[in-house]
């Protein structure tokens, strides 16, 4: 539980966790979710009730597509991906906790792939 | 100021009919305690207060003034406290530049059903005037140096 | 010269313990202008008020002052006591001695001293006081309900069970409102027309109602006891006194695709029309915009075949104007506009339907005539998908509303119980946020859905549906169990929030009612006053007031009627008379005064002054109305020249207060 | 008509593609694109993080750049439009960024959003009109049964992006319509190509562009057509469908009769 | 500004107006009055445009505009406001009024003149946009923006509010720190406002001009003069009441005073009375979002309107500092 945490990551996203309402609409229209260890609802909770260490170490938070139909369809203005996003920025601007490094790249590259792709996984993926 | 121990503000308190002046009884049906230094004045809505009032209320002697209301959306008027509450923002603001000190006026909601507020409110706001002293600059504002 | 009597009152001992009564009565003898100064154990007692009676007669007093409890006690009753002695009820002050002093303070020198204080402060005001005499303001006994639905149905039998003349007013062609739509009602499953029908035809045969069918309110003057209302008649082109809603005119019109509102557009009607079998009053009606006598002048086949002569091409708009007492807005709701709500495809596909087009699919007389079939390709629906919530409970910067709308988790159940009921075979999921029944058996309804019938209730909204392949694709999640769900349905229901009917903020506006942000009309107090306006002699019935169910809105249709009915009993209202007066040879006439009245209680009127050397100036000043003031003083502070004042509570006296009090 | 344009660093090499028709279309339709000078990668997504300062800054020189022009901002890349009208917002809207973008940059005149940010689309829409596009096509695409691929970036969040109907889109439909095709409408042209996430391992990004690809095919498109490089290549790079996709811009100069060069 | 004495000329020559109001030299040529002209030599012989033309007249206006005929006057933009508000309290009535509009430069004061060691003036003129002064001693000349009175010093607008014939061009909202002041004793301690205040209020003398002047202090009867009120006194009673009647007509007129500046102009004890108003306005902005009294005919004055969420009497402190 860490109140702290949880006032940090509101700021970052400029949404509030507390006007969520639990109706779930978020996961409902998610396309990550079968990646997704902790689906988007349960985010905005596990935000709330100060679960932030938890989420910095889910997967979900690289997983998430950032395709904004949580945001679009949220009924209550909580806008899951903000928080997701925001959890994410926590995470990588611990030194070191870089989910992509530059050196990976070379591997997974393949020589159709746009440059819009890469930059934005370094935007997305590290510090 | 040399404070006199045994000095006791004068406090005039304007509580609306409605609102405040049945929160006022009911603290007195529930046997609370506030100063017998307050005093109060019934009057239908707290839109009624006119700044006058207040000013000369300072004029002669008071040493505070509060003006209690319905709480904003409750009105028995409808809108009356929230003319209310622009008047009294701009009377004490007005005050304040003029260096008259902003605690010896106060704006306050209270409810019928807050008695405990009501007599809270005053045992706060006849320390805080307490604490102010007498009220002289409202009387020597004008200095025949 | 005042002569002002002091009466102190001991209460037992709720004053007399804590308060000196006797040297309260002896410092306040003092007092300029007091001629009378006594105490007695309990003023409010039969002895206490004959000793205030004799002293008034015995002394001549013109002022007194009752030195007791707090005057939201016993303020009457002294008035009372004053009157009968043959003083002016208003040339009475009270001292609060007791809730204000006597069990506030325990140090008894201390509370003797304020008791004398507060005597002091009621003695200078009641030395200004004057007397008043409550205005008597006329009351017509006629009362006019705005919406025939089944709130101003009920509001209009009770009025006019009492005896009272009243007149509904209703912008559609019948009356009857939403309900003559829906199909079953829940909690008991009667047949929503079986229930309505009947009160429907009483409105008609009463011959205290009135209807204004196919007419709207265009101007409300006046003020409580007597409004003045101008209500517009459509032309309907059919005389109603005429038409015998023999219905011929209606088959024979050319004119076939019209989209038919009542059915909400899922099936067609002609160009003239009679809304449903049971209209009242059962009188055909041409719409405008599809008649093609009407815009070009070619046609007239209606005109023909009409036996009795009905047709009037010509028929303009007419202008009734009327007088009322009271005036009942009943206005109701409609389901929000779905087309924003496109994630569950409800432009995209004919198959996602609203929950009140749903009622008009299910229903005997709707278009596919109670069968259950989809609009796409009129087959039977095999899986059904009811939404929840769509557009309620939206945070305030969304597309939604902010409320609940009440109503939804009750008729979606109603409509999962009587799908599954009528089509056994049938899967229906209904996807909630939260399922609210308070309501006598609303629970247990919505269990027997449950248990009984087999729906299947899921823990979370849809997130998105799309038509494919005929099929519509849900994609939900189900929170409870932790998993996505992908449901390939038939049809999807969507249950829409209900906002007030868009006719009600500018009938606001003309009746000076206040309404909160969501556009519903304001009550006067949200407990104790549900069903009155704050604005004096506007009632509230029904779903204009807030999202409410049938029996909720007929219970608060009776009781706006009752409170009519008590209007109406009078001859005539007893003001009060502590009203705001505004000194017209002071008076700018400059609107600051009315700008803050929520009443509309202040007009302006050009008069005619002196002016200098003889000559005459027309100038501008307020007038209250004091039927329709009710003493707030807001006017008061906002007059820069201080020539309103208001009675009872006059600049002078407040300030006597204040002197006295500052002493 | 002259605009300002923000190409982007895709157009510029994977997409040329979609730059060169845009260009070219652009100029048998009579308004032309000028190219900022000098212009910065948009950063490829919006730093939905409010505190994130440094990512909004090239969107903010573009946009103060054609600011100092006078003219509206045209994007022809979904993501760069994305990412720039998104970072306008915030200068309008947004006084915490607004102030912060603005003590860094130290502008002449700070910049508070003032720029109209267009994509080419909206270009074609609102100011050609697709019923005189319709009236400039040469070559009309008749008979061909097209998907159009909205994807993420265009729609959504539609309070900032104030694009189309984020949940019943019908500009490229009509764009469709105008030269000469006939749109197909399948439930997924509003869901994410799996965009950024293509570099992690997994092929989650090629999967979720076959569902897109497959519900497509199955509901009759012959071809889809996108406005976004990183979308028509994960749609490309799919597995589970097949459909040639194509930039807007292409079948747009085809039909306007333009032999564009590879 | 050439050709405003044409004009009042051309107007009552071609009977489209009756009455003109404009200005007229009082006792000194830099002292000037508004004046009610009816005929064309009247006008000729003592009409007067000069850069001394402070004087507001739309408050005459309210007598001017029920005497019957048509009247027209002359004014500058700041005169326009005040003509807007009380066209809006229906104190003038507009269809009799002809407005000429008149742009300006701002006007000039002589004390302002005078502060530049010049003594003795016998004559200010403009010329070539310069401003040149003659005295017993000798010319000089001055830039005219020197020799501007308080007013016009933190001019709010040169946009007119409303004419029916302009002289000159319409101007924008000018932007002259005229809440700079107010701002400077809000950063005051409690003491030094208040013995900022008591200094300056301490020279009131009653003598009313203040009142007399105001356009918003227009009401048939003051409430200072007006028994019934509690307030009525002719020599104040005692100290606080020169205060109280600064405080309280500062109130009467907030949210409906225009900061045109008469006030402090007529002054003859030199009192900065704007300071009240434009405390008033300063915190109107602030609380409840820019306001101009006077700009147009329908918006209402903020305080005959409220919002649901306005700020708390307690918060004023905090928040009114703004703008």
């Amino acid at each position: 539980m860490n109140r702290d945490l949880t006032q940090t990551v509101a700021r970052i996203a400029g949404v509030n966790p507390r006007a969520c309402m639990r109706c779930g609409k978020c996961t409902g229209a998610c396309p990550a979710y079968d990646e997704m260890e902790y689906h988007p609802h349960q985010f905005v909770s596990m935000v709330e009730t100060g679960r932030i260490d938890e989420l910095l170490r889910s997967k979900g938070i690289y997983t998430c597509l950032s395709c904004f139909a949580c945001i679009e369809r949220c009924p209550r203005q909580v806008e899951p991906a903000r928080l997701i996003e925001a959890v994410r920025v926590l995470a990588e601007r611990k030194q070191g906790a870089d989910h992509l490094r530059p050196q990976d790249i070379p591997a997974r590259l393949d020589p159709d792939m746009p440059q819009q792709a890469i930059t934005s996984a370094l935007r997305k993926y590290r510090r | 100021m040399q404070v006199n121990s045994e000095w006791k503000p004068t406090i005039v308190a304007f509580c609306c009919n409605w609102c405040s002046y049945a929160g006022a009884d009911l603290s007195g049906t529930n046997r609370l305690s506030y100063p017998a230094n307050v005093r109060i004045i019934r009057i239908p809505c707290s839109c009624r207060l006119n700044p006058m009032f207040i000013l000369r209320a300072f004029q002669r002697g008071a040493d505070g003034v509060i003006l209690c209301g319905c709480h904003p959306g409750d009105c028995r008027y409808t809108t009356g406290n929230y003319y209310a509450r622009r008047r009294m923002t701009l009377l004490f603001s007005m005050l304040d530049y003029l260096g008259i000190e902003r605690a010896r006026t106060r704006v306050e909601w209270v409810s019928a059903a807050e008695g405990a507020k009501f007599a809270a409110t005053m045992n706060d706001f006849v320390q805080t005037v307490t604490a102010l002293g007498e009220n002289r600059r409202l009387e020597d504002l004008r200095c025949k140096a | 010269m005042q002569r002002i009597g002091v009466f102190v009152c001991w209460c037992g001992t709720n004053i007399a313990a804590t308060v000196d009564v006797q040297a309260v009565s002896d410092a306040l003898a003092k007092e300029p202008g007091v001629v009378l100064s006594a105490n007695y154990q309990y003023m409010c007692s039969q002895t206490g008020q004959d000793l205030i009676e004799t002293a008034i007669r015995e002394h001549a007093l013109t002022g007194v002052v009752i030195c007791s409890c707090s005057p939201r006690m016993h303020e009457q009753t002294f008035r009372k006591t004053v009157a009968r002695a043959g003083l002016n009820p208003y040339l009475l002050e009270i001292a609060n001695i007791r809730e204000q002093c006597s069990w506030i303070h325990k140090d008894r020198a201390q509370a003797t001293e304020k008791a004398i204080i507060l005597g002091r402060a009621a003695i200078a005001k009641v030395q200004l006081n004057t007397p008043l005499q409550a205005g008597q303001s006329p009351v017509t006994k006629r009362a006019l309900v705005i919406g025939g639905g089944i709130a101003g149905i009920q509001t209009a039998l009770d009025i006019a069970e009492a005896g009272f003349a009243v007149d509904i007013v209703e912008k559609q062609p019948t009356i009857g409102g939403k309900m003559t739509q829906l199909d079953k009602t829940f909690p008991t499953l009667d047949c929503a027309a079986c229930i309505l029908t009947p009160k429907m035809v009483d409105c008609a045969q009463n011959e205290k109602i009135r209807i204004f069918s196919y007419s709207e309110v265009e101007a409300v003057s006046g003020f409580v006891g007597s409004f003045r209302v101008t209500i517009r008649k459509k032309a309907r082109y059919v005389r109603e006194d005429v038409c015998t809603g023999c219905g011929l005119c209606t088959e024979k019109c050319p004119q076939k695709k019209v989209p038919n509102a009542f059915n909400l557009g899922l099936d067609t009607r002609r160009a003239i029309y009679i809304p449903f079998a049971q209209a009242v009053p059962k009188v055909a009606v041409i719409d405008a915009d599809y008649c093609s006598m009407l815009k070009n002048g070619k046609c007239g086949v209606c005109a023909k075949v009409c036996a009795a002569g009905a047709i009037d091409y010509t028929q303009k708009d007419e202008l009734v104007e009327c007088e009322y007492g009271a005036i009942v807005a009943a206005t109701g709701y409609n389901p929000i506009d779905l087309s924003g709500y496109d994630e569950f495809a409800y432009s995209r596909s004919p198959d996602v339907v609203s929950s009140l087009e749903f009622e008009r699919l299910m229903n005997a007389a709707g278009p596919t005539g109670g069968t259950l079939l989809r609009p796409s390709d009129k087959t039977h629906p095999k899986t059904i998908v009811f939404v929840q919530c769509v557009g309620s409970r939206c945070s305030a910067e969304g597309k939604g509303k902010t409320y609940c709308s009440k109503i939804c988790c009750m008729y979606t159940a109603k409509h999962a119980m009587l799908c599954r009921e009528k089509y056994p075979d049938t899967d229906v999921y209904v996807f909630y946020i939260d399922v609210r029944t308070p309501g006598k058996n609303f629970d247990e309804f919505y269990r027997r859905a449950v248990e009984e019938y087999g729906v299947h209730y899921i823990k979370g909204m849809v997130g998105k549906v799309s038509p494919e392949g005929g099929k519509l694709k849900v994609q939900a999640s189900d929170l409870l169990d932790g998993r996505q769900l992908h449901i390939d349905a038939d049809m999807v229901v969507l249950a829409a929030a209900i906002e007030p009917d868009k006719s009600a903020r500018p009938l606001a506006t003309m009746l000076t009612a206040s309404m909160d942000t969501n556009d519903f009309f304001t009550e006067a107090h949200p407990k104790l006053r549900p069903v009155e306006s704050p604005t004096a002699g506007v009632f509230l019935s029904g779903c204009c007031q807030g999202p409410k169910d049938i029996p909720e809105t007929v219970a608060q249709a009776s009781a706006a009627a009752s409170k009519v009915i008590g209007l109406l009993s009078k001859d005539s209202i007893v003001c009060n008379p502590c009203v705001a007066q505004p000194d017209e040879l002071m008076c700018n006439g400059c609107s600051s005064c009315e700008k803050v009245c929520p009443y509309g209680a202040i007009t302006y009127l050009d008069k005619e002054f002196r002016g200098p050397n003889r000559t005459t100036l027309l100038r501008r000043v307020a007038q209250v109305n004091p039927a329709v003031c009710q003493g707030c003083g807001a006017c008061t502070v906002a007059c820069p020249s201080g020539a309103m004042d208001l009675k009872g509570f006059s600049n002078r006296q407040i300030m006597a207060e204040v002197d006295a009090i500052c002493r | 008509m002259v605009f300002s344009y923000f190409p982007g660093c895709t157009l510029k090499n994977k997409g040329a593609r979609l730059d060169l028709c845009g260009r070219r279309a652009a100029e048998a339709l009579g308004f032309t694109l000028e190219e900022l000078p000098e212009w910065q990668c948009c950063g490829g997504v919006y730093p939905q993080a409010r505190d994130e300062i440094a990512t909004r800054l090239s969107s903010v020189r573009a946009l103060d750049a054609a600011r100092r022009k006078g003219q509206s901002l045209v994007t022809l890349c979904s993501a760069c439009h994305h990412v720039i009208r998104r970072v306008n917002g915030d200068m309008q809207r947004d006084a915490q960024i607004r102030g912060a973008v603005n003590r860094y940059l130290q502008l002449d005149t700070p910049y508070e959003g003032q720029t109209q940010v267009l994509h080419y689309l909206e270009v074609l829409r609102d100011v050609i009109g697709f019923d005189e596009l319709a009236r400039r096509v040469t070559r009309p695409l008749t008979g061909q049964r097209i998907g159009a691929y909205y994807g993420c970036l265009l729609l959504r969040p539609s309070r900032e992006m104030c694009f189309d109907d984020p949940e019943n889109p019908t500009i490229l439909e009509q764009f469709i319509r105008a030269i000469g095709a006939e749109p197909v409408y399948y439930a997924m042209r509003n869901e994410c190509c799996g965009g950024y996430t293509v570099l992690e391992p997994g092929g989650r990004a090629q999967k979720q562009a076959g569902k897109v690809l497959a519900n497509a095919a199955a509901c009759g498109a012959q071809t889809l057509i996108t406005a976004c490089p990183l979308c028509m290549y994960n749609l490309q790079k799919s597995v589970g469908g097949e459909l040639p996709v194509r930039y807007f811009t292409e079948l747009l100069a085809q039909a306007l009769g333009l032999e564009v060069e590879s | 500004m050439q050709g405003v004495k044409e004009k009042a000329i051309e107007l009552l020559r071609s009977k489209s107006v009756d009455r003109v109001v404009g200005w007229k030299a009082g006792e000194f040529f830099y002292d000037l009055t508004p004046a009610v002209f009816t005929s064309v030599p009247e006008v000729e012989q003592s009409f007067v445009w000069s850069v001394f033309c402070a004087a507001n007249l739309s408050k005459y206006l309210i007598a001017e505009s029920r005497r019957g005929g048509k009247v027209a006057a002359f004014l500058k933009p700041c005169d326009t406001y005040s003509f807007v508000q009380l066209v809006k309290e229906h104190r003038i009535l507009r269809e009799n009024v002809h407005v000429v509009g008149v742009q300006c430069a701002g006007m000039c004061d002589m004390e302002t003149i005078r502060s530049h060691g010049l003594s003795a003036v016998t004559s200010v003129a403009e010329q070539d946009g310069a401003l040149r002064v003659e005295t017993l001693y000798g010319a000089r000349t001055l830039d005219r923006k020197d020799a501007l009175g308080e007013k016009c010093r933190t001019c709010k607008s040169k946009k007119l509010a409303v004419y029916d014939e302009l002289l000159g061009e319409q101007g924008c909202d000018e932007d002259n720190g005229r809440f700079l002041e107010v701002a400077r004793i809000e950063a005051m301690t409690p003491e030094e406002r208040f013995a900022f205040w008591r200094g300056e209020l301490s020279r009131c003398i009653r003598c009313n001009a203040c009142r007399n002047v105001c356009p918003a202090c227009s009401c048939e009867t003051c409430v200072f003069d007006n028994p019934d009120s509690g307030l009525r006194n002719k020599a104040a009673a005692d100290a606080f009441e020169e205060n109280l009647f600064h405080i309280i007509r500062a109130f009467h007129v907030a949210s409906r005073c225009t900061d045109c500046g008469e006030c402090t102009r007529v002054c003859p004890q030199h009192i900065p009375l704007h300071l009240l108003n434009r405390k008033f306005i300063k915190d109107i902005n602030g609380l409840y979002g820019p306001y101009q009294a006077g700009a147009d005919f329908d918006t209402k004055p903020p305080l005959m309107d409220f919002t649901l969420h306005d700020p708390e009497p307690s918060q004023a402190a905090v928040r009114g500092g703004g703008v």
